[in-house]
């Protein structure tokens, strides 16, 4: 296993997609192809990472051969493992999919030619997120996520892709502020070198304050997200799977990275008590008004709403300003398991939508009758991944739930636990309308061929999603890799 | 109490992001965004650099200088993108002002 | 103070001089045509002078030549758009639009 | 009070009004205007703080680039819909609103800087001790093609994929025509001439901001630009026209300076570390990867700037 450890892995998580960005660039037409190449390439990466972190603990190589504060390192705990993971999964699955719409073309469009950097780019700039050790470096790999979503977006609109630009442009200033605070204030941006030198003193604070405040707008956590169902509900399905199962998840990732790596001193009962309110209105508002919605992508979009809004209870329960509970690893623990099972579950979803769209046109819950008997893998597919947006068992929306509702009730914050239930319920509502409306009559519904192949993708997703509820000790496992220290202790 | 230089540009940069902010939420029309956005950037980069000037006996410190280069051509990008959106949203619409913040014009 | 000193000084204030009667007559004259002729004229002259009176503190004869390159450059740009920027307000002027057809 | 400090608070002055008329300006046209100047005083800004590759960054491309966008786009607007830059107004409430958020933010940035220790090197004791190791004898230039040189390969990706982004918003009828508008200059105007007299010019001095930049103030972004300008006004003098942008060759040319990069890094992770530059090789490889740069930088910001293509052809 050694041997692994020679090999540059973080490296070429980012690297390779980098690579193909270019690639793409030049190869025109043939552009849609290559993620047969590179897909595989990087899950095999994935996988040697993850053996890599399992056998020999969090990784860490300095780029270049300089060592911080002067360079830039890479590094991997369980937690980027994971999600380098995730990503090594969704990103080719969404790229097969998305084939059809942005590859069959014989002549070059402006989809068939732009989708496939942008996808590329967006996936170096996850994985530089995941594996990142540097805020600066977070800082433009989020502007290149940014771009890529933003083009994304534009596909479906442009209304919408300036209403996400403005959140995000001002996301990405308050952030770059923070980070000039933080080296103004220990002459490094270094995470590890951060969490040794700096005190919670004012600039700190505030360097704290605005970058998560610039990361919360990308994130889209309530108040703050007004701009994401109409980005994210009229973008092109494929896109759509990216923007809510990663590219969200990028800036909430920096987000945890920031309180409970760099500076987990600063974390205050205020601090924790707003991030887990506003969770909590996210959770019901965005359940509420996704039960309103006539149509299933907005619909999914507005659960995205809502679902966000549960990764930010990890702050109340895991109480980092209260050090280390008995509970705390595994309130946090479950915060991130529902990141990576919502991702699944959503590709899965925006995926399945999309089939329905091509089958019959449009996505009007109303007059989407008895679309289960002719797509029935596709409704097995949204079924079974609405069961993990929903949290019901067995499913990994399930399995994070229970580790977040344990958490809620051993600290004794019933609010948490009862808003918990509450969201799960009003998922049931909201997701019970289209499966309702699909299961409907009792005709078969006229519509456009879709191939099987292409609807055993969300299923294969959903099935995952449901998977890692099942088999919900390696991951968890995992994840104690590198656990941050203000967790540790908590740890049975 | 007399300002050192890096202090005293530091709160010009501080002064900067302020008037960008304010002219960020007051103007809607979406190339006075874009403006004002670059007005806090440069802000900001500003704010940066000055405080790496604190000690002016050692020399600038080269590494925010690197960073702000960075930031610039980041920024750059970006506005590249906004401008690109702001123009065909007008050609749209009409009018280079998001449908739910027209109201009437001054 | 030496001599070299001495002729930075004169001819960077002469050059400044000249700077602010430009910008003075941009201000004050009362079409483009003529707010032109001040700034063309002024600016250029000022630039020149102030290029002139630092060249005495110039180490080698290859910082002379560098502010003679920026001197001729911007007197080349502002020349050109001078005569663009001419030409554009003539287009606007109501009597000669009739003429001149649609553009 | 020192003459130097009455400068610098001159300056501080001015940078702050133009600020406020660049943004609460009621003419779109004068507030990008004052934008400009304030871009150029913020050059003159950073030439005091001891930073003359930003002061050159900044006049490039904070101010010059950034400034032919906006007045394109204004210019585009006027044209194209009639809309002259007036604001929807905002009621008083919402204004103050916003006026006191605007001072909150000041004011607590302000009183962080105060409380910051004054004196503190930052990182100039360790970049002075491995400069003789990075090849180049320019510090910024060492930590942008070598400390950091991660950093900057990343964000000529993203200076690329914002050219793909702003492609992705062609009309689909329209895919791979010519960016921007047609030009229509007169041959023999004095633009022609100037458009004939400069690029042999601005080349020479590209490659000097390029070969400069190791051992001086100067780099491959601060000449790209200059490149892309000349470009530009080679475009608009009517002397060349943009290339199409379904083009094999333009599109090799704008990766080339991000592939030279890359292929170096991994080379470099084959014998060891990623981006990882041999001492004795350094130098050759950091004006290896800036002139590569440099031409790929140039031509996405001209492309930048030129935008989709507006007519068929």
């Amino acid at each position: 296993m050694g041997a692994l450890l020679t090999l540059p892995l973080l490296e070429l998580t980012v690297g390779l997609p980098l690579a193909a960005t270019l690639l793409a660039i030049v190869s025109g037409r043939f552009s849609s192809g290559l993620v047969l190449g590179i897909g595989p390439a990087m899950l095999a990466l994935a996988v040697l990472l993850c053996l890599a972190v399992g056998s020999h603990g969090p990784l860490e190589v300095a780029v270049g051969g300089w060592a911080v504060p002067l360079g830039i390192a890479l590094g991997a705990d369980g937690l980027s493992a994971v999600f380098v993971m995730t990503g090594a999964i969704i990103m080719p699955a969404v790229a097969l999919f998305a084939r059809r719409a942005f590859g069959s073309d014989p002549a070059e469009t402006t989809q068939s030619f732009t989708f496939w950097p942008l996808f590329f780019a967006m996936w170096a700039a996850l994985n530089a997120i995941f594996v990142g050790r540097d805020l600066f470096n977070f800082y433009v790999a989020l502007e290149l996520l940014t771009l890529t979503a933003v083009a994304m977006v534009a596909y479906g609109g442009t209304a919408a892709a300036l209403r996400y630009m403005i959140f995000a442009l001002m996301g990405s200033l308050a952030y770059m502020t923070g980070v000039a605070l933080l080296y103004a204030s220990a002459a490094t941006l270094d995470i590890g070198l951060l969490s040794e030198a700096i005190e919670p003193d004012r600039a700190v604070v505030l360097a704290g304050g605005l970058m998560t405040a610039g990361l919360l707008a990308k994130t889209a956590l309530f108040p703050l997200h007004a701009w994401l169902p109409p980005a994210h509900g009229n973008a092109p399905a494929p896109a759509s799977a990216l923007l809510s199962a990663l590219v969200v998840k990028a800036s909430f990732f920096i987000i945890v990275r920031i309180w409970f790596h760099v500076m987990p001193d600063a974390q205050s009962p205020w601090l924790v008590q707003t991030l887990g309110l506003l969770g909590a209105c996210a959770v019901i508002y965005g359940s509420l008004l996704a039960i309103r919605q006539g149509r299933l992508k907005l619909v999914i979009a507005y659960s995205t709403v809502a679902q966000i809004g549960y990764l930010f209870f990890i702050f109340p329960l895991a109480d980092g300003s209260a050090f280390a509970l008995p509970w705390a690893a595994g309130a946090w623990t479950g915060g991130i398991f529902h990141a990576l099972s919502h991702a699944f579950a959503k590709a899965a979803l925006f995926l399945a939508a999309g089939l329905i769209i091509e089958a019959l046109g449009h996505d009007r819950i109303a007059d989407m009758k008895g679309i289960a008997r002719a797509l029935p893998m596709t409704m097995a597919a949204f079924g079974l991944a609405a069961l993990s947006i929903m949290g019901l068992p067995p499913s990994g929306g399930f399995m994070a739930k229970y580790l977040m509702l344990t958490s809620a009730l051993a600290g004794g914050q019933i609010f948490y636990a009862l808003v918990m239930i509450a969201g799960g319920l009003l998922a049931v509502i909201y997701l019970f309308r289209p499966l309702n409306a699909a299961f409907a009559g009792s005709h078969v519904p006229e519509i456009a061929p879709v191939p099987k192949a292409r609807q055993t993708i969300p299923l294969a997703l959903a099935l995952i999603a449901t998977i890692i509820g099942l088999a919900s000790s390696i991951p968890y496992q995992f994840l104690q890799i590198g656990l941050p220290e203000v967790l540790e202790g908590g740890t049975e | 109490m007399m300002l050192s230089t890096a202090t005293l540009y530091a709160l010009c940069g501080a002064a900067m992001i302020g008037i960008g902010v304010y002219g960020f939420i007051v103007r809607a029309h979406l190339l006075r965004r874009v403006l004002a956005f670059n007005v806090i950037g440069s802000g900001v980069f500003l704010f940066l650099g000055a405080l790496g000037y604190r000690a002016p006996q050692a020399g600038a410190d080269p590494v925010p200088h690197a960073l702000i280069i960075t930031g610039i051509v980041v920024a750059l990008s970006l506005t590249a993108l906004a401008v690109a959106l702001v123009l065909k949203h007008a050609e749209e619409a009409g009018r280079a002002v998001l449908p739910e913040e027209d109201r009437e014009e001054t | 103070m030496n001599l070299a000193e001495a002729f930075t000084i004169l001819f960077v204030v002469a050059g400044i001089f000249f700077f602010v009667a430009g910008t003075v007559g941009l201000l004050r004259f009362p079409d483009t045509h003529t707010r032109l002729h001040a700034l063309t004229k002024a600016d250029n002259l000022g630039l020149g002078l102030i290029a002139f009176g630092l060249a005495f503190r110039m180490p080698d004869v290859w910082g002379v030549a560098k502010l003679g390159l920026v001197w001729l450059l911007a007197v080349l740009a502002a020349a050109t758009v001078a005569q663009l920027v001419a030409r554009a307000a003539l287009d606007r002027l109501p009597d000669l639009d009739e003429k001149g057809g649609a553009r | 009070m020192t003459a130097a400090f009455v400068f610098d608070a001159m300056l501080c002055l001015l940078l702050v009004g133009t600020a406020v008329s660049a943004v609460a300006g009621r003419d779109l046209f004068a507030s990008i205007a004052f934008f400009v100047t304030y871009g150029i005083l913020i050059g003159l800004a950073w030439l005091r703080l001891g930073a003359v590759d930003v002061a050159l960054a900044e006049a490039a491309i904070g101010a010059g680039l950034t400034g032919v966008l906006l007045i394109g786009a204004w210019s585009m607007l006027q044209r194209r819909c009639g809309d002259g830059g007036n604001d929807p107004a905002m009621p008083v409430l919402p204004k103050l609103a916003a006026a006191a958020v605007s001072v909150t933010v000041t004011g607590m940035l302000a009183l962080a800087v105060l409380a910051l220790p004054v004196g503190a090197p930052g990182l100039v004791p360790l970049v002075t001790e491995n400069l003789s190791e990075s090849g180049v004898g320019n510090p910024v230039t060492a930590v942008l093609l070598n400390f950091r040189a991660y950093d900057t390969l990343m964000e000529s990706i993203v200076l690329l994929i914002a050219l793909v982004a702003v492609w992705a918003l062609t009309p689909k009828e329209l895919w791979g025509g010519v960016p921007g508008l047609r030009q229509h200059a007169r041959p023999d105007g004095v633009l022609a001439t100037f458009g004939r007299l400069l690029p042999p010019l601005g080349l020479v001095v590209a490659v000097y901001v390029v070969w400069a930049g190791s051992e001086m103030p100067g780099g491959a972004f601060q000449a790209g630009t200059i490149l892309a300008a000349v470009w530009l006004l080679v475009v608009m003098a009517g002397i060349a026209e943009e290339p199409r942008m379904s083009s094999r060759l333009l599109r090799l040319a704008l990766v080339v300076g991000p592939a030279v990069f890359l292929g170096v890094g991994l080379v470099g992770a084959a014998f060891g570390s990623f981006l990882g530059l041999p001492v004795d090789f350094a130098k050759a490889l950091i004006l290896a990867i800036e002139f590569a740069l440099t031409f790929s930088i140039a031509v996405t910001l001209a492309l930048l700037v030129a935008g989709t293509p507006r007519e068929g052809t």
